[in-house]
């Protein structure tokens, strides 16, 4: 029977099944394949929790969602058009997520009633009806790959976990992927363990051979390649772009990257991914706490690195004071802020953009500080290396906000041509630059930068340190005048930085009824909203802040040609606070605190009603 | 011991060289004079130029010592400067680094940074200006403020257990460790040649007397007359004896230190020969610290030799950039699957 | 020769010295005796570094001001009528301050070749003619002691110390104040010395003398007493107030207190009052950093006493995460921030009122708590009580901020009648309140409150913590709807609190053109600059805002009867930025970050400015 | 040692009691299980009542402990445990105490607050995982990691010198240190009666494998073939015996440890005998610790008496109030100089 192929535009797929399942594998792969077809594409990974729970239970329950298309795709989809479940506890967390209609694959053999139990299922669904009004593929996943692979040298327990290859292969054929790549990925993979390798590519090819030869499956989809911009791809998460976009900006400027940093979720895999850059001249030290990663990042700093020191939300209240201390001696460094869900441990997995006024005002006394936050996974790359740029031309330390959503999540990354990457220009003292009363560490150039003068230079040995210091002398100073100067000097510094602040870009009309502002990764859900919105024939524009502090230089001008403002926030209404001081006019607040990123359609309702 | 013989390169410095113009503004007659003094008469002979110092402190009159240091110096927050040491010795691994702190910066607040510091061995000097109390903040007791101590904020008497540094040091790991008093030029000067030359994390305790809070804390080793008999300096290699007339030992009777009078029943070869590489015995000489029956010792405690942690850093830079090849940014970003849109 | 008495409204008075010449002391006096006689007064000492500095030097002047007058006074004064110069560097770094016209008393024996070069005076000022236009009293105070005491069996350095008795002697002839109570109380003082209270006595008596019979002194003042509240009153600085309120709630609610702290500048003597409190029950306990200050108050708030942790700036920085853990166990705890100069180290000594922004929104995640100001030494008593209050009435923690010029100042307290002390009611449940399904340890009452269940308490056992939990039952949750519940429950906790604030008191006419709005210490100079803009007919109110966090009910509506805004503050404009965004109009701002407290006559200035 | 016999009190109380009614959330074959199981037997019987139990912990896969307990429990931040815990039992010194933590939690980010509460001796039970790992965060190399441990974030191995655990809190002058074995349930209760029962401060430090992380880090021990021969079991007054065969013994030898075997040159009676108390003693243990050529020693390493932190704060309290009478708030108020407006 010749089966149908129907060409859409995009599908949103979520694989789930237990934690011991390899979800997040079978999605990689997936995306991996899905991106060399040409597609756009935009993942999120979901675990529940951070310790293992029981094998089958709800809190065992991992997921992955990546949506793809052939257009942009500006976030991992809402409610996916496929789910994937391989147990009951999987379906049972997901089902009130999929599109009325969609799909569901799910193993059959896992449906026990030890299982279904644990699940809080009554009946099994796949067979009671309750999944009525959804396409229910039923497949006997364990039993097929045990019959495929039952001359392997597989253990039994083996076997059974290549049911998620299997899983892969025929989500392949329904969205017509090429397997060939996770073939080579898997014979890589295991090259030290070849009946493995051999084991995963058969089921693979088991479930793809299943999908076109079952009865069962009648359609299948095709998805053109994207009109991406001309270049070289790879897929990445938010976390390994910051990771590289440091390493390129350390390069950039002729410096040794150092990172002192102390392990927290969802941050970690910076520290991960720059610990094995050993042969690019990386230093990373994981230090005891939060503390003595920026204390030893603001000692690197001050030796003459580009230094850098990465976190979560609890672990960036540690080092309030610390920041204070990189403020006053004025040294470059890059403080980033992978964000989660709060307060306190509050919801460690859980993505949330909560922390921006702390960024932007958490500290004793008037200690103003530049931060820039990242929008996409890719765009993590652009802000690291923009973050290192900005500390190192204007001596200040600058925090980079992230976010779980966008750390772990991932996208394709247009690679730069590391020829085209601008160079940073860093200039350091000799003795020529002292002067007959000595060195003076506080004069400043025309960005008001102090010069970076560093330890081991003959004739500029001088002092630091966090009492107030005399401006150009840089002697300790309790003169009142003096405190105001500096002061003053230090809230302009922020102020200059404006004039790196390219012109904003308005997305949809420059004029119109109602401009969305948002910052961070709330970009691609109001994007799409946007988007929509305007498909619809409303007056609707999207404002993306990239820099929150400070903010550009035309901001208030943009947000005069719009009737309203709109700011959708995961969080209870940081940026519209901010924004409400700085524009003094009324600000329609969306906001959602619930460890999840928005829905675009969350936002396009609440345009609708404000447009009435 | 670490037996390493440094040479010494004559680079024409004095004292003068480490005296930075500004005035010094500690209370007449702290302690701190004398070892400032020491260390400005100390570095010019070390062979390290002058630039290649950089002075660590965090905060305390203790710390304020980098602002009387005509060297690079950094006076930071509070407890942090091991910390912050740690990243400037690795960002530049040929500074000599020195950190300066007190019993409230070090053993306080800066406590965890202290041990870390010692543990991961990273190669620099930490002075701790021990003169249990805060002086700074004008007189609480400190974490070595002994039990029953009366501070402003212990008016009835402290109950706070102290620790002994020294200890602490060693429990954490530490691969050298030595104590001497303010007063005591000729001690000062041999604990900082020996830290500056030992590889790795050194630890100096100084008995530091703070005229205005806690003024003759340290009395009994602080006063000529009777320090003899109630210091012991201790020297590798050699047994430990003390005593105004040198007459008296220190033997381990029932795995405990005891003196004995050197004469009839006890001679010098009964007594305990001082080995700075043994943990038994430096824990032995710390269990006399608190201990009013023993002398207090002095002197280099403990030296080991072991790797430190820069030099590791330094090797594994270069070991995988051996076997990888130095990283270029193309092989960074074409390390995963890369895909072409054209 | 009969000497003129002139009666007089009010004085400011400036005692300076080297740090060794006991200047807090002899202010301390001249203060004491003034309350006695019964006039408002405020004062202010001021250290110019937290080390001593060699003797004579201008880094080692040491300096206490006060002002008292015969009606409400409201600031230690902005420039002083008679200033006290122990020696050249005193002079030197205070006389810019000096009223024209005002009187300078000088020991003329300290005016050596040597001290003038140390304090950088070219030639003798008291005999150069460099004062001319002020009233100079050159004495030569030491030689006048060594005199009076050459019996006495001190030492001739220990005579030479009690110059500054001679000078509070001249003083106390000169303001008309009784010798008797600093006689008494050097008496008490030096109980077990007597031949040292003896000569402190006669230096001060021959001092008073040495006023009421030389010629050089025409003129004495008088000022009468003010018109205050009748009562008992003493003498009180904000650090002691602040300590006496939180003893007071304790006993009021039934509750031990523990205080967790870390000595810091300018907070410590809120720890030292407090550990000399055994037999009060109170337990303090110096922790090892002001990480382990909060999280000792947070275990003992939990074990049920009333917990407090007092701090400044920087340990305040490192409370960050603590705080957020407080909030989200929903534990009663006060907080104290005794604001000082910063970023960072800073200024220590100096004030500032610029953790504001840190204490509303310095936290990561939303993290919201209520902040209240004290706005006079005296107050900081009625505000460490109510924060209590309101901390164990809505379990929640609760910010006091305090500042240096409050907590090391010093005024009149009217002492309240301890049978007048609100009760505190503390409910702690016991097993009755365990239902079917167990203990609720996240219920709610009116106010939104949890239960305090107190370990100890049979058939309560439950466990709390820093990950979000679910509302009503209290287990870990990572549910999203639940974490919105929760996250808008604590933000309405705060709101509800405004329930506790009574409506706001406009100084001067409800209705007009400016309206000054301050916080904290920055009261009294705006009400002095108030009532003198009104003296001369301007159309000026004054609103002070006890709690900054949450805003009082009424206050837009109070807002809106003015036509423009007015907020002077020791920051580069933190509450500016908050009621900009409240209130979505522009503001004056006044700010000034020298370390220094406002002057009346700045406020006064600014008015006119903005009236045109 | 403290010979203190504690009087038990049989409140009838059994392991179910000590149950809650939530799932435990560990990976399967965690050591972390049978070290709750072994804390939920012993508890019974220790004659305290339920809720007077107050489990403190902070941030890790150990600390999610007091989630499995019934009793009191607060499951705190990152490495602040000690901290929260001091002012619970200042608070209200009838309850006991116990602090779980982690090799992370305890000894990277909480090491300050450790040192000082076994410094303060504040009565408290710290019990440690030590699966020399990150566990919760996935992965990553603790401050017990070994040198060269190859993890998420050593990928080229560790060059971060361990701490030995016990060896900090000797050095931090801690009055009691046990150490005990996940799998071993005689030890472990053990431990955790003698650290109840022992006024002040006790700290037990617990091999716990990580089954996901670090598998199989203490094999030699864990592992019932080899541990006879691996591991040292200690017990006050009795010779340091150990092998399969109870045919190894321990002597000091030259200030250091040493393995004989017993039989024709070596006797039970020349071997150490453990002395709880003496600190030479306690320190030899602990050398043994990394050291390939001596077994591991287990047991109670340390037990000496000393005044507690919270015993001497009542002390105060009672002493000052007997002097100076209850303080109220009219004394308070009308202390300093009053006078009156009419
Ligand atoms: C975060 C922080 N907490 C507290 C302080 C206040 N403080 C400054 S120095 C000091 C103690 C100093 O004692 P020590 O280190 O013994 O130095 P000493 O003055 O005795 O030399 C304290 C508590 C501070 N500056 N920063
Ligand atoms: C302030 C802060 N920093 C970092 C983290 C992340 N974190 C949670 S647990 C942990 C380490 C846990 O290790 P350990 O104490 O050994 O516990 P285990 O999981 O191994 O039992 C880290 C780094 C955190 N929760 N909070
Ligand atoms: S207070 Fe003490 S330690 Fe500080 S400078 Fe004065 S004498 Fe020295
Ligand atoms: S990660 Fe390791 S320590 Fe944590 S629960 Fe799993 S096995 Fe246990
Ligand atoms: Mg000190
Ligand atoms: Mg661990």
């Amino acid at each position: 029977m010749a089966k149908k192929v129907i060409r859409i535009n995009e599908a949103t797929i979520r694989f789930a099944g237990d934690s011991g399942d390899g979800m997040q594998l079978t999605g990689t792969r997936f995306t991996e394949a899905t991106a060399i077809v040409g597609n756009d594409l935009k993942t999120i990974p979901n675990y529940p929790s951070e310790i293992r729970a029981p094998l089958g239970t709800l809190a065992g329950v991992s997921a992955f969602q990546l949506m793809f298309g052939s257009q942009r795709v500006f976030t991992p989809g809402d409610l996916p058009d496929t789910l994937v479940a391989m147990n009951p506890a999987a379906l049972k967390v997901h089902l009130k997520d999929l599109k009325k209609g969609g799909n569901i694959l799910a193993n059959a053999n896992a449906f026990t009633d030890k299982n279904l139990k644990m699940a809080g299922w009554e009946a099994n669904p796949l067979t009671d009806g309750s999944l009525d009004g959804y396409i229910v593929f039923s497949m006997e996943m364990s039993k097929l790959v045990g019959k495929a692979l039952e001359n392997s040298d597989l253990t039994s327990k083996g076997i059974e976990r290549t049911k998620n290859m299997f899983a892969l292969g025929v989500l392949f054929w329904m969205y017509n992927r090429p397997v060939e790549p996770t073939e080579a990925w898997l014979r890589k993979k295991f090259a030290k363990n070849p009946s493995i390798a051999e084991a995963n590519i058969t089921a693979m090819k088991t479930g793809y051979n299943y999908g076109q030869t079952t009865e069962i499956f009648t359609t299948s989809y095709s998805v053109e390649k994207a009109d991406l911009p001309k270049g070289k791809y790879r897929n990445i998460t938010g976390n390994v772009a910051v990771a590289y976009g440091l390493v390129s900006a350390a390069k950039q400027a002729g410096k040794e990257l150092f990172l002192g940093s102390y392990p927290i979720t969802p941050a970690s895999e910076i520290l991960h991914t720059l610990s094995g850059l050993r042969n690019y001249g990386v230093k990373t030290f994981q230090a005891e706490d939060e503390i003595a990663g920026i204390s030893s990042a603001i000692g690197a700093a001050y030796a003459g690195d580009l230094a850098v020191t990465t976190t979560s939300g609890p672990g960036m209240a540690l080092k309030t004071e610390a920041i204070g201390l990189a403020i006053i001696t004025e040294l470059p460094l890059v403080i980033v802020n992978v964000q989660r869900g709060g307060p306190s441990t509050g919801m460690p997995t859980k993505m949330e953009q909560s922390d921006l006024l702390q960024a932007v005002l958490g500290r004793n006394s008037d200690a103003r500080i530049p931060v820039i936050a990242a929008q996409d996974p890719a765009d993590c790359f652009d802000c690291a290396f923009e973050a290192a740029r900005i500390a190192m031309k204007y001596m200040t330390p600058v925090i980079l906000l992230s976010d779980g959503y966008l750390g772990q999540g991932s996208g394709p990354w247009k690679i730069p041509d590391p020829k085209t990457l601008p160079e940073i220009v860093v200039h350091h003292p000799d003795v020529s630059t002292r002067g007959e009363a000595g060195f003076m560490p506080y004069t400043r150039d025309e960005n008001e930068a102090r010069p970076w003068a560093l330890p081991g230079t003959a004739g500029l040995e001088h002092r630091i340190g966090g009492l107030e210091k005399e401006n150009i002398t840089g002697m300790v100073s309790q003169d009142p005048e003096n405190h105001q100067v500096m002061t003053d000097i230090r809230a302009r510094k922020v102020e200059n930085i404006k004039k790196d602040i390219p012109p904003s870009v308005v997305h949809g009309d420059a004029k119109g009824k109602v401009l969305v502002i948002g910052w961070g990764s709330t970009h691609g859900a109001i994007h799409v909203a946007v988007d929509r919105a305007r498909a619809k024939g409303q007056s609707v524009s999207q404002l993306h802040l990239r820099w929150v502090s400070p903010f550009p230089s035309d901001l208030k001008a943009v947000c005069d040609n719009f009737d309203e403002i709109l700011i959708p926030e995961v969080n209870s209404g940081q940026l519209a606070l901010l924004l409400k001081a700085e524009l003094l006019r009324p600000i329609h607040q969306l906001n959602k605190v619930r460890g999840e990123p928005f829905r675009a359609s969350e936002i396009e309702d609440k345009v609708n009603e404000i447009l009435g | 011991m670490s037996e390493t013989t440094i040479e010494i390169q004559d680079l024409n410095l004095t004292r003068k060289d480490f005296v930075p113009g500004n005035e010094v503004r500690w209370c007449p007659g702290c302690g701190d004079y004398s070892i400032l003094a020491n260390m400005q008469k100390t570095l010019p002979v070390m062979g390290v130029k002058k630039e290649n110092y950089a002075f660590i402190s965090g905060i305390g009159c203790s710390s304020r010592f980098p602002y009387y240091m005509d060297t690079y110096g950094f006076h930071s927050i509070h407890g942090r400067a091991p910390a912050i040491a740690s990243g400037v010795k690795l960002a530049n691994p040929e500074l000599t680094v020195w950190v300066i702190t007190g019993d409230g910066d070090g053993f306080s607040i800066g406590g965890n940074h202290m041990i870390h510091a010692l543990r991961r061995n990273i190669d620099m000097n930490i002075m701790l200006f021990n003169n249990r109390i805060y002086g700074l903040t004008k007189g609480q007791y400190s974490p070595t403020s002994l039990l029953g101590a009366k501070t402003k904020s212990s008016p009835f008497g402290s109950i706070d257990r102290p620790f002994n540094p020294s200890a602490v040091a060693l429990g954490s790991n530490a691969t050298f460790i030595a104590r001497a008093l303010d007063v005591d030029a000729k001690g000062l000067q041999e604990s900082i040649k020996r830290a500056q030359g030992h590889k790795g994390a050194s630890f100096i305790e100084v008995y530091q007397n703070c005229i205005i809070f806690n003024d003759g804390e340290f009395e009994a080793v602080e006063n000529k007359a009777t320090r003899p008999d109630n210091a012991l300096f201790v020297v590798h290699g050699e047994p430990m004896i003390f005593g105004e007339e040198n007459d008296k030992g220190i033997i381990m009777k029932d795995n405990h230190p005891k003196v004995v009078h050197l004469g009839q029943e006890w001679s010098e070869k009964d007594l305990l020969v001082h080995d700075e590489t043994n943990q038994i015995i430096t824990n032995l000489l710390l269990e006399m610290t608190f201990d009013p029956t023993n002398p207090t010792p002095f002197g280099v405690l403990r030296a080991v030799d072991a790797p430190s942690y820069d030099e590791m850093m330094i090797d594994q830079i270069e070991q995988v950039t051996k076997v990888k090849g130095e990283g270029t940014l193309e092989q960074l970003f074409y390390g995963g699957d890369v895909w072409e849109v054209k």
